[in-house]
């Protein structure tokens, strides 16, 4: 079983040389510390900021520059700032590459919730039902089940949604899944966790093809 | 060059009534205009419409305004880190709408440029399309949403000259320049007013003809909502 | 009977202190020459500058700062440069306060043609049909009649439209008129010239209420 | 930092093929890509469907595409000034859209910002419309326009970085801007290409990410069409 370094890391490898990323809060956000130091990849914050670097120094802190979790960032050299208008022109014209975000339930046909508990205070989707909406490639970062060991891979979404058939690949503690016609197709097992394992934690259809590797982070 | 200089926040927010629907800029509480939301206060304007992407935090930003339950009703696309938002809220004493981020954004773009509505896929298969029409364009399905109609907007940026032309700092810039002109009077306050021609024309963000009015901000605190920093190695 | 110098200095009295105004080619481009020094006026174009000052002494011109009539310019202070999405924007936008334009034809309910002659090499409409469509007050500054004598104020225009109902008031070589529900109100004359002349070169209905006093220009 | 930069023209275009539809910045002949335009005219690719605002002179801007029959089609909102388009036109050689300027603008930023369609009042009841959507909003006539779809994007800035950053210079911005990123590969070309880093993040014009080509521009002969001057007192 991963732990959410681990589902990072992995996520990490999916972070291609000229990709234009955009990380959601949580899990994704940690994606950043993992991509090889060998290609070329710029962050994009829906609140206006492409070239996102570290979080800096002790006292370097500037309140006028923040990402969208409303943490304080820094920039890297060939960073520009712009409006909210065109940050979400970025993400609605499929500029973006590279979606990662997290999710509550995801369903068999690529459905996603995260953003509303019924009968729980809402906070806001925030962003996230643009980037689901627009994305080319959206990769979900999540726990395989719930706090109560419920799966969160189902066949249909219980909770309001925030997308239709947009998911295309899920990475959990316990697994990489793709989202295909038919269901969820299992692509690799995090190191220890066997296939039985995945086919009881995932309420949706599970497909397993063949040899199931290990995955390597 | 038309002057839009006035002389205090007092005079900036005159016409402020209860009832308007106001448009304040920012994300979480950068790029607030604060200036604005202390006179709101202290004006006790109520039954207020604030369109605004975040709702502020219980002390500070449209906090303070809920706080005096001046607010009668949020558009919003995230309103959490705030408690007082929430009682209201879960007692049903505030009315809240959540709107995706970039429509959001768009319905302000919208107003500013004069298009009545527009189409986004954001939303598409979720509640935020309940009561819309949705349409198929090219084989993909989007939703369509109207235009905001406001009677204030309140914005804040860095630079300005007596023009109105502004200029915004890193990411405080966010929904601001989208609100400029996208209410009936837009009022800016700015950290730094200058004389019209100190500013480069070709480096202006926001041209002074949507801004009707611009003073010199005061006092900014500038709060910091998740100060993050990394250690020195 | 007014020149092209005496209709732009006339509507120069139209320009108010305050206002952002659109002139368009021709005739209006003249009406900057004769707004009062005491007003503040910024004018547009929509090729992306706003605050236009004087055309540039000779030697000072710049080839990236033109006018919509790609004449050189230069800019006052105060003035800004922008895109020609954000152009109509203020256009649209009805952030325009007075667009000034010429015109073939218009008719009683200030329908206007001003881009089109059926079997003549067509130019384009430019932005009139954004400035005609959107500008809360549209004056045309025009001659009463073609070169052929006959009437450009019309019952209906027969030219190619470029705007529907739109056109407020008119100034000619002859007459201010404006546009009300049952046709072309007659306000001033030009001097010398009697409202029975109006008559014969208006086409379109005239309305001539009371006493109709000469133009102070 | 995603590098973006090509050693030269010839780099940049590859990949324009007959029959493609292009966008080309620029008013008139200010701030067109005339760099692009020249490699156009030497690789002699022909059938090609132009978006530009204007068609150049007869000597000049997309004129000298015009001159060699390369173009099929031209879209545009205002085509004079050139003589040999005339006769191309009126031949009948020539297909010629007119589009009114700020439609020709939003199709362009739409394309850019994923918008299938727009409402825009310009055109509603003239000929412009025939054929097209009319609606009602709140007592106003609007026409759908549809978004763009272009191959390649031609663009001309003053400065640029190796990110893909831009600046444009005065009225040499007008679509330019617009046109980055509606195409499926937009190219730049700059007076001035920096390294990445050297230019103000905050005073950036168009973002790299619309950007997927950029070099540095040569012999740049900047025509004024309408050279007027006043006389020194």
């Amino acid at each position: 079983m991963l732990d959410k370094n681990g589902i990072a890391k992995r996520i990490a490898k999916e972070v291609k040389d000229g990709y234009y990323v955009n990380l959601g809060i949580g899990i994704p956000t940690l994606v950043a510390n993992f991509v090889q130091d060998d290609i070329n990849v710029e962050f994009q914050s829906e609140n206006g900021v492409l070239g996102m670097g570290p979080f800096p120094f002790e006292g370097e802190e500037d309140a006028d520059i923040i990402n969208a979790g409303k943490q304080t960032i820094t920039t890297l050299p060939g960073a520009s700032f712009f409006d909210s208008a065109t940050s979400f022109a970025m993400i609605r014209g499929k500029h973006i590459d590279l979606t990662i975000l997290g999710a509550m339930e995801v369903s068999e046909n690529g459905d996603i919730a995260n953003w509303k508990i019924p009968g729980k205070m809402v906070k806001g989707m925030g962003g996230a039902m643009d980037l689901v909406a627009s994305a080319e490639h959206i990769i979900v970062a999540m726990m395989h089940t719930n706090k109560a060991g419920e799966s969160k891979l189902l066949k249909q979404c219980t909770l309001p949604l925030t997308g239709v058939a947009c998911v295309k690949k899920i990475v959990t503690n316990m697994a990489v899944l793709e989202i295909v016609d038919k269901g969820f197709k299992l692509l690799e097992r995090a190191p220890g966790v066997s296939v039985e394992a995945i086919k009881k934690a995932t309420s949706g259809k599970l497909i397993v093809e063949g040899f199931i590797p290990e995955m390597e982070i | 060059m038309i002057p839009k200089t006035v002389n205090n926040v007092q005079e900036a927010l005159k016409g402020v009534k209860d009832g308007m629907t106001l448009m304040l800029g920012g994300f979480g509480l950068c790029g607030i205009p604060e200036n604005a939301i202390a006179e709101l206060v202290r004006l006790g304007v109520s039954d207020l419409c604030c369109i605004s992407n975040n709702a502020g935090v219980d002390d500070f930003g449209l906090g303070l305004l809920l706080q005096k339950r001046q607010i009668r009703k949020m558009i919003s696309s995230y309103v959490g880190e705030n408690d007082e938002f929430e009682r209201q809220m879960l007692s049903g004493e505030l009315e809240v709408e959540l709107t995706p981020q970039g429509t959001l954004a768009e319905k302000c773009r919208a107003a500013q440029a004069g298009f009545p509505a527009f189409y986004t896929p954001a939303g598409f298969g979720t509640e935020v399309a309940i009561g819309k029409e949705t349409r198929d364009f090219n084989g993909k399905m989007y939703v369509l949403e109207a235009a905001f109609k406001a009677d204030f907007s309140f914005v804040k940026a860095w630079k300005g000259d007596e023009a109105g032309n502004l200029i915004f700092k890193g990411t405080a810039r966010n929904f601001n320049p989208c609100m400029c002109g996208a209410a009936t009077i837009t009022v800016a306050e700015v950290e730094e007013l200058v004389p019209a021609g100190s500013l480069d024309p070709n480096g202006i963000h926001i041209p002074g003809i949507f801004v009707q009015r611009i003073f010199q901000g005061k006092d900014y605190e500038k709060r910091i909502e998740q100060l993050t920093t990394r250690s020195r190695i």
